[in-house]
């Protein structure tokens, strides 16, 4: 019999992972984060608050910012929503979350939802700057800002990482899962110019 | 058009979906004349040369509904709110 | 005088300067007996059939600018009566016969030109939505027939077969259907309407209806207060202005439509189409331009101007349908006023107060209604009761539920 | 062929040559060259014909106002017609052809129409062709459209890619002249984010073309220096080559970079083209201003030219457009064209000044060079073949005259490029001081400036250019020095002249489309008085060029003809694009397989694997069937796909159903104004098919409402109607009802979803599952609903049915959903198990009347898709009161019905109407349609839904399904919607 856990399966298998030349773009897979969307229930922000700053020494971000403590990071999607996400946890992040914020929040697991891409390289912002119709300068959005827009009529979410030693800017993009090669496809061909180059999970 | 999300910043108006009139508040279904208030609601429309206060949804954005003041002679956006915060007309 | 290749050849060989003016640029009288508010192809229209089916002359098409500078100026001028509802269907026909001899009846060439109109096809729920339309139009006698990729393909060889998201199915073809030339329906009926001896008074804008009562009994204007027995208003996308001077509110939003025209080249597409997997519309006029259009601008304006998101959405639906326009170019861009109403389908009706009378909300399609929009309108004034064929156009229809919803899209203007 | 080419510096690389062909014949030209510019140089002037009378054309501008020269440019699937020469940057193997005559250039049959010019007068096909009525669509307009238009579209695919761009800026400066380097400048140097973009590939406007001092040094050099310094500067974007085009509203601006025009095919990966969205906190106008010519007889005459663009062309390009070149000029500017053409050494036989009198110091530096001086006179005529040949002038005192030139340089004034400033609705401003429109109103956070602005001289364009540059960098919080250049006094005055009285031929006001003073005169007799009639009547205006160079002349002619001022004439509203705009580059990469985003199910891979045929449900892409080798066609293959699930068990990838989670205290009372069933009675544990109304009445959509926990919900919604229940939901819960506690999440994306269907699917579940869940019937019933771990990781399980089969659905995390299917189809091996898709699907739902897209189509009620025991009379829901007005509650309605066909082995066909046996075809006996069809290979014959007036009461009567449209005529008898299993007993089994 088929082991049905065979996976986790890679959205973005089998896609190319070069184009052009050069690396002025690098697209790496990010795989197996736990993601769970928080959602305060009415009139219990203030618990909300207190609990995840008791459990995980995280303030809930105001506003579409981002804040993150070891493997975790929180993420302001919408007023009183919140993506977490959790490195190499999966669907039992969420889980786990339900049991620790459940009171005050609604937690539900997306871990499989999004497909998500680490980008990088000399030619990031502008490769970016063909998909999202967000200003991306570096003191317009900052490290840590978040964006939920649309690229290429797919909602996406962007948000900045701190910089690379020597100053390069690196970002995260998240897609639904379904649209996981479209997504590749069109920063592929953005930055072909500069050249891609992708590394899956 | 550029609209400013409260919660998500300035965006174009591509990433909304509009909705109409935000003065047209769900009728009381109870009332004795509730058929009659609720084609009101749902039909007629003041469909002002002027400032209109009108319903947006930022679907590619925070998913939020919002109340925007809008000039619909020039688009100048004049005032957004989130629509669950504003007090109901 | 009448227009002929004889009177053309005699002009020509005195210099031309026997031209008279097409129509009376007429001063207002303090009174009529039916004032028709709103100078573009509905309201000229209307004034025509008065003075000629029904004898009435007494009558003043009041302009706030010159006329046909609204909506008869920028549409797409596609003409069809390919519709689904039975109440829409017989009327649009209705109009479509009036297009066929209208050259005659007005001496004026108008260009109506039968070239087809093909509504394009890409999944079978389409299509069946389509023959749906197609058999009502064929059991009420107007032409329409249905074809395959095959047959699309012979006649339309420039489209995308080969590389498209939402391959080409198929298409409902009407060959009566086609374009006009928007500018010479409103001078022609203007022309013939101010034969007749109807007064076409221009830059005249009605800034208050005058009131006795729950009776109408004239316009305030720019140029003076005019009295009348009757006053109709014809005035396209802002229908719910005029209304707001009787305290009324209408079924109806304004909305933008945006259209567009490329530089002129030779022919290159025989038919009218429209893409059924995006918003895209597309003729080629006499002059050569490609005309095209496609979606709603979807929010309230009264600015007559649109936004790039909406031309962006247009041209991509352009190139999935016909990528080999792809190096044309785009000329010029604008957009036009319309009274979305809430079904999608118009008004012409009287409205709740006495001597007033409506004929609004024609949405993206109002074109092509001109004539017999003109018709039912001059019918109702005349004869205080509906046209036969828009009895359904009632402004009620609302609150009794007989909606008129060709797409099925509820009271939402934006997505019909 | 005699070079033109001066000697001397302009802004040309001569050390290279670069060969391309006009008419299939050869020429050559440098880099930095435009193709006007080369073949002028190799002394072709003849590049066009117009529009209607086929005129022997050259060139008039040497810019994007360029209304003649006209040209194909390139060949095969890159041809690309209506080019303008003038803007064509000259590449190597370039290939261009001039358009629109037949056979060749200098012998165009077309010309015939100019014999027949007194009949094509403005209007003439409104005033005829009227009879035979049918001879319009087969002779007339067949004739009118062959010879209208002007290039030729290919007819093949555009090869070449597109891109968009987004940029935001403090300043978007449009225009690198003189005034926009200078708002640059000092906005760029305090540290400003500016972008200038210019449609020139090369910086400078004016300043190119004139002869000007700047600080000491020439004007072209300052140019080049303040390129360089904007490009070290890091927070200023240069973009040259890049058109803005259009304003919109909240300050955004479109621009079109022509990235790869100047190379013959683009670079890998680089597109042709960029479409710039740039929003700018503020903008200046620095497009300069145009010169417009002067009416008279001949004016269309090859080597009539512009005068500014005659020093454009000596002194930028260093070329002599003529050999004997005459002035006529009613500005002072005209002046410097034949003092630059003396510097140059070429002949300037005269200068024509309309005006009577004139500036003595450009009288004196006329003498100086001994040029022979008329003022107060006026050209009437031009007198050659292809080309100007010889002038005639009517002195100041009446007498005619005739002067040899081989060229004539005409300077009727400028007028600020104001094209930009009404995009947004505003008006440009009657200017007496300059006879010309001022932009009026502008765009919140625009400035114009330069000549733009109607500071037609260069000290004034700088001046502005720079206060502008500074406004804007303090308006980003920035400190701005205002800089000031030493520039030389520029005289500037002119006389209104627009039109030559007495001219002699044909005098053209709008070139391209040959409308003439003759034609305005016929306007004005007929009424067509407004600016707007008479561009709609003439055409005036309406050109490639928009009447760039014409609108002026043609709006002061009629004006003088209905004794009017200018003033009072108005404009024609300028509307984007500012120039001509490759469509394929508005929609870059939306074309092809990549218009829309395309959405994979959890399966996709899976299924391809196996041969699945895919179809479009809106963005998804979903297995349509899985064809067996061997299978006749796509019917047996689904007939197959039925019978296996009915007899043994199958597998459906239903992940694409939209899932909305629903959590909060308030959830169910939430539900149960969402829904129009009572959902707050449902237990934990249990699933219950809902329909949700608009609030209009009519039914929105339906689906399945499971309860995972007392506040906890799991809707799932169609596949077409995912994002509009959202959207419907949130209103509902943040504008409707935001004192809820409510949440609502999404998770289509999380849950790959699978069906599984038919009478083993329960042993199918139990070898697959083991012990994760109990599925045995008592334990997990009919609308049964669980959360469970499945090894280790989050499932769901449902009993409910599409098929009307004993079903589950079994949902997993989405990234798992391939193994799920595929360890499914692996389990099921003995017991048969077949996969299946959305027709075998679609089959199933029919035999079992389950309304669907074609059904719930946004006109029915729940009544008329027979749900209306569904709707709950005990409370309130959106919908419910709308729902009860006389039209939606009318017993007449059409009602959902089943059919069959009477002959057993007829088909049924969608979208046939219902009449009665025996009535006429006649819309007034249509009684229905039929929505839905399948052969049903478990019944053996058709099997349709659809809808009939008073269907309910009428089962068991005969109708005819007409379908004239595909030519069916079939009887049928109306029949319960459900058609298999009636009693509802294998669901439950
Ligand atoms: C871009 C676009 C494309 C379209 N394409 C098509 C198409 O292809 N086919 C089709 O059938 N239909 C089409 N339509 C719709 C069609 O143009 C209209 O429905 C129809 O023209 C409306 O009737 P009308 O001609 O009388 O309107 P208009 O020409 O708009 O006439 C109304 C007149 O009323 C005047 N007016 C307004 N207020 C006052 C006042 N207070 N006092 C005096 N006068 C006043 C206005 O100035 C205007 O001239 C399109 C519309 C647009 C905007
Ligand atoms: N003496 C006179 O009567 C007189 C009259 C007119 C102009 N001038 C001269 O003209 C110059 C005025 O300077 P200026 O900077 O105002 O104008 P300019 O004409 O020098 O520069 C305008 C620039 O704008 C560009 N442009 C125009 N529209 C554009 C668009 N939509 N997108 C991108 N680029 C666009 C043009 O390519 C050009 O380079 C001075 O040199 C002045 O001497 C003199
Ligand atoms: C069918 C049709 C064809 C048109 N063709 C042209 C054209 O060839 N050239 C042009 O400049 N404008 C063309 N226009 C657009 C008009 O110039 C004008 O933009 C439109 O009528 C709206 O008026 P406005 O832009 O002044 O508001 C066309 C308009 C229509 C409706
Ligand atoms: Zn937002």
């Amino acid at each position: 019999m088929v082991d049905p856990t065979c996976g986790p399966l890679c959205a973005f298998a089998g896609l190319p992972a070069i184009a052009g030349s050069g690396d002025g773009v690098v697209a790496k897979e990010r795989d197996g984060l736990g993601i769970a969307r928080i959602t305060a229930r009415d009139r219990q922000l203030a618990a909300l608050e207190r609990l995840v700053q008791r459990r995980f020494h995280l303030l809930l971000p105001k506003g579409a910012r981002r804040t993150g403590c070891g493997e975790v990071s929180l993420a302001g999607v919408g007023p009183e929503s919140w993506l977490m996400t959790c490195e190499n946890a999966g669907n039992a992040f969420a889980i786990g979350l339900r049991d620790s914020l459940g009171g005050p929040a609604t937690v539900v697991d997306l871990s499989d939802a999004y497909v998500m891409l680490r980008l990088a390289g000399a030619k990031v912002r502008e490769t970016l700057a063909k998909l999202v119709p967000v200003d991306l300068h570096e003191r317009s959005f900052q490290v840590d800002d978040v964006a939920q827009t649309v690229a290429e009529h797919m909602a996406v979410t962007l948000w900045r990482l701190g910089d690379l030693a020597g100053g390069e800017a690196v970002f995260e993009i998240s897609v639904g899962r379904s649209l996981a090669r479209s997504l590749h496809g069109a920063i592929r061909e953005s930055a072909a110019e500069f050249g891609f180059v992708f590394e899956p999970a | 058009m550029r609209i400013e999300c409260p919660f998500c910043g300035e965006r174009d108006h591509s990433e909304f979906a509009y909705f109409g009139d935000a003065a047209c508040a769900r009728p009381a279904p109870g009332a004795a004349d509730a058929q009659a208030r609720f084609v009101e609601a749902v039909y007629l429309r003041e469909n002002p040369a002027g400032a209109h206060r009108e319903l947006w949804y930022h679907e590619f954005g925070c998913r939020s509904w919002l109340q925007v003041t809008r000039d619909t002679r020039t688009h100048e956006i004049l005032e957004v709110r989130l629509a669950r915060e504003s007090t109901a007309p | 005088m009448r227009y002929s290749l004889a009177s053309l050849l005699r002009q020509a060989c005195s210099g031309h300067r026997g031209w008279e003016a097409a129509w009376r640029d007429a001063s207002p009288k303090s009174a009529y007996e039916v004032l028709i508010v709103g100078g573009g192809g509905h309201g000229l229209a209307a004034a025509y059939y008065l003075a000629k089916v029904h004898g009435l002359t007494d009558v003043a098409v009041l302009e706030k600018d010159c006329i046909g500078l609204g909506n008869a100026g920028r549409n797409t001028t596609i003409i069809r009566s390919n519709y689904l509802l039975p109440a829409n269907n017989p009327f649009y026909e209705l109009s479509m016969k009036l297009w066929e001899g209208l050259e005659q009846e007005l001496n004026y060439n108008a260009m109506v030109s039968q070239r087809g109109v093909l509504n394009l096809f890409h999944s079978d729920a389409q299509r069946d939505a389509f023959v749906r339309r197609g058999n009502a139009m064929r059991l009420h006698g107007v032409d329409a027939e249905l074809l395959d990729a095959r047959q699309v393909r012979r006649m339309l060889p420039i489209l995308d077969f080969e590389n498209a998201r939402f391959p080409i199915q198929g298409g409902l073809l009407q060959r009566r259907g086609g374009t006009a030339r928007h500018d010479a329906v409103v001078w022609g009926y203007a022309r013939a309407a101010s034969g007749l001896g109807v007064d076409i008074v221009q830059r005249c804008e009605v800034t208050g209806l005058l009131r006795e009562g729950a009776r109408i009994t004239g316009v305030r204007t720019t140029r003076g207060d005019i009295r009348a027995a009757k006053v109709a208003v014809s005035v396209a996308g802002h229908s719910s202005r005029v209304a707001a001077m009787a305290g009324l509110r209408l079924p109806i939003e304004s909305h933008v439509l945006q259209a567009f025209v490329s530089e002129a080249i030779k022919p290159v597409l025989p038919c009218v189409v429209t893409f059924g997997a995006g918003h895209f519309y597309v003729s080629q006029s006499d002059k050569g331009g490609l005309v095209f259009g496609g979606d709603l601008d979807g929010y309230n304006s009264y600015a007559q101007r649109g936004n790039l998101p909406t031309v962006e959405d247009v041209c991509s639906g352009g190139m999935a349908l016909m990528p080999a326009i792809g190096r044309l170019r785009l000329l010029r861009s604008w957009g036009g006023i319309m009274d979305m109403s809430m079904d999608g389908s118009p008004i012409i009706d009287r409205a709740p107060l006495e001597g007033l009378y409506l004929n609004a909300g024609w949405c993206y399609g109002g074109f092509k209604a001109t004539p017999a929009a003109g018709l039912c309108l001059a019918h109702l004034l005349a004869r205080e009761e509906s046209h036969e064929l828009a009895r359904a156009f009632r402004l009620d229809r609302f609150a009794t539920g007989h909606l008129l919803d060709e797409k099925g899209q509820g009271p939402q203007p934006n997505l019909h | 062929m005699s070079s033109h080419r001066l000697s001397g510096e302009g802004a040309i690389q001569r050390d290279r040559t670069l060969s391309f062909t006009f008419d299939r014949r050869g020429y050559t030209g440098h880099p930095g060259d435009t193709l006007a510019s080369a073949l002028l140089a190799s002394g072709v002037r003849l590049l066009g014909r117009s529009f209607k009378y086929h005129r022997p054309r050259g060139l008039l501008s040497a810019g994007s106002e360029e209304p003649n020269a006209l040209v194909e440019l390139r060949a095969g699937a890159r041809r690309e017609p209506n080019t303008r020469a003038t803007m064509i940057e000259l590449f190597d193997g370039l290939t261009a052809r001039s358009q629109n005559r037949w056979p060749s250039l200098a012998f165009d049959a077309g010309a015939v129409n100019s014999l027949l010019s007194r009949l094509f007068v403005a209007g003439f096909y409104y005033k005829t062709f009227m009879w035979p009525a049918a001879w319009w669509e087969r002779l007339y307009e067949p004739a009118i459209r062959r010879a209208a238009g002007l290039g030729r579209a290919s007819r093949e695919a555009d090869p070449d890619t597109y891109e968009k761009a987004h940029a935001f800026c403090d300043l978007l400066v449009i225009g690198g002249g003189p005034a926009g380097l200078a708002a640059a400048l000092t906005a760029g140097r305090a540290g400003a984010r500016v972008i200038l973009c210019d449609e020139d590939f090369l910086l400078g406007g004016r300043l190119n073309g004139d002869r000007h001092q700047i600080g000491g040094e020439s004007g072209a050099l300052w140019a080049r220096r303040s390129e360089a310094e904007l490009r070290s500067l890091p927070e200023v974007r240069l973009l040259t080559r890049t058109t803005v085009f259009g304003v919109y509203d909240g300050s955004t601006f479109a621009a079109l970079e022509r990235v790869s025009d100047h190379v013959s095919v683009p670079r890998p990966h680089q597109p042709r083209q960029r479409l710039w969205k740039i929003v700018a906190r503020r903008a200046v106008l620095a497009a300069g201003a145009l010169e417009h010519p002067i009416v008279f007889g001949g004016n269309d005459r090859p080597g009539v030219m512009l005068a500014s663009a005659v020093r454009t062309y000596v002194n930028r390009f260093r070329v002599a457009p003529g050999r004997r070149i005459a002035l006529f000029t009613a500005c002072d500017d005209g002046w410097k064209t034949a003092f630059d053409l003396l510097e140059a050494r070429i002949d300037v036989p005269v200068i024509i000044d309309a005006r009577r009198e004139i500036p003595p110091a450009l009288r004196a530096q006329g003498s100086r060079h001994g040029v022979r001086i008329m003022t107060g006179a006026h050209v009437l005529g031009t007198r050659g073949g292809k080309g100007v040949e010889a002038i005639e002038v009517r002195g100041e005192d009446g007498r005619v005259s005739r002067v040899r030139a081989d060229s004539l340089a005409v300077a009727g004034g400028w007028s600020p490029n104001t094209a930009l400033s009404t995009h947004l609705g505003g008006r440009p401003r009657w200017s007496e001081a300059i006879g010309a429109h001022v932009p009026g109103d502008l765009p919140r956070g625009m400035t114009a400036v330069g000549a733009a602005c109607g500071e037609l001289a260069l000290a004034g364009a700088l001046r502005t250019g720079a206060a502008a540059g500074r406004e804007a960098a303090g308006s980003a919080g920035l400190e701005a020095p205002l800089e000031q250049w030493r520039t030389e006094e520029e005289p500037v005055g002119f006389a209104r002249r627009w039109s030559v009285s007495g001219h002699r031929g044909k005098a053209f006001v709008d070139y391209q489309h040959d409308v003439t003073v003759e034609d305005i005169e016929i306007a004005a007799r007929e009424g067509f008085r407004c600016a707007e009639h008479l561009k709609r009547y003439t055409t005036l205006g309406m050109g490639t060029d928009q009447g760039r160079t014409s609108q002026l002349n043609g709006h002061a002619l009629l004006a003088t003809l209905t004794q009017r001022e200018p003033a009072d004439m108005g404009t024609i509203c300028a509307r984007p694009p500012y120039t001509p705009v490759a469509i394929a580059a508005l929609a870059a990469r939306a074309r092809g397989p990549q218009f829309k985003p395309c959405r994979l199910t959890p399966s996709h891979r899976w299924a391809e694997e196996r041969g699945a045929v895919l179809v479009d449900a809106g963005e998804w892409r979903r297995a349509r069937w899985f064809p067996l080798t061997g299978e006749a066609d796509w019917r047996s293959t689904v007939a197959r796909e039925v019978a296996g699930v009915r007899a043994g068990v199958g597998i459906c990838d239903v992940s694409t159903l939209g899932k909305i989670d629903v959590q909060g205290a308030d959830a169910g009372a939430f539900l149960d104004r969402i829904y129009a069933n009572m959902i707050a009675t449902l237990p934990v544990g249990r699933t219950r098919y809902g329909i949700m109304l608009r609030e209009d009445g009519i039914v929105l959509d339906d689906g399945t409402v499971a309860r995972l926990g007392e506040c906890h919900f799991l809707l799932s919604t169609s596949t077409i109607h995912a994002g509009r229940v959202m959207r419907h939901l949130t209103h509902a819960r943040q504008v409707l009802w935001p004192q809820l506690d409510v949440q609502l999440v999404s998770v289509t994306e999380q849950w790959a979803q699978m069906a599984i269907a038919g009478p083993h699917s329960r042993e199918l579940l139990m070898r697959v599952l083991g012990d994760a869940v109990d599925v045995s019937g008592p334990r997990f019933p009919y609308l049964a609903c669980q959360e469970f771990l499945w090894l280790g990781r989050p499932a769901r399980l449902f009993r409910i049915s599409f098929s009307g089969e004993l079903g589950y659905e079994l949902a997993v995390p989405a990234r798992y959903g391939e193994s799920a299917v595929r360890a499914l189809m692996a389990a099921g091996g003995t017991l048969g198990v077949v996969p299946y898709g959305t027709e075998a699907l679609g089959v199933m739902r029919i035999e079992k009347g389950h309304a669907a897209g074609a059904e719930i189509n946004g006109t029915t009620t729940a009544a008329d898709l027979g749900l209306g025991r569904l709707v709950s009379a005990r409370k309130d829901f959106i919908g419910r009161v709308l729902a009860a007005r006389p039209g939606l509650a009318a017993a007449d309605r059409p009602a959902l019905i089943g059919l069959t066909p009477v002959e057993r082995s007829a088909r049924l066909s969608t979208g046939a109407h219902l009449l009665r046996p025996g009535a006429p075809a006649t819309l007034s006996h249509d009684e229905g349609f039929i929505s839905s069809t399948a052969f049903s290979p478990t019944l053996r014959h058709w099997v349709g839904l659809g809808f009939l007036s008073r269907g309910r009461e009428r089962i068991g009567e005969r109708m005819r399904a007409y379908d004239p449209l595909r030519g069916e005529d079939v009887q049928v008898e109306i029949a319960h919607p459900v058609f298999y299993d009636p009693a509802g007993e294998r669901v439950r089994s």
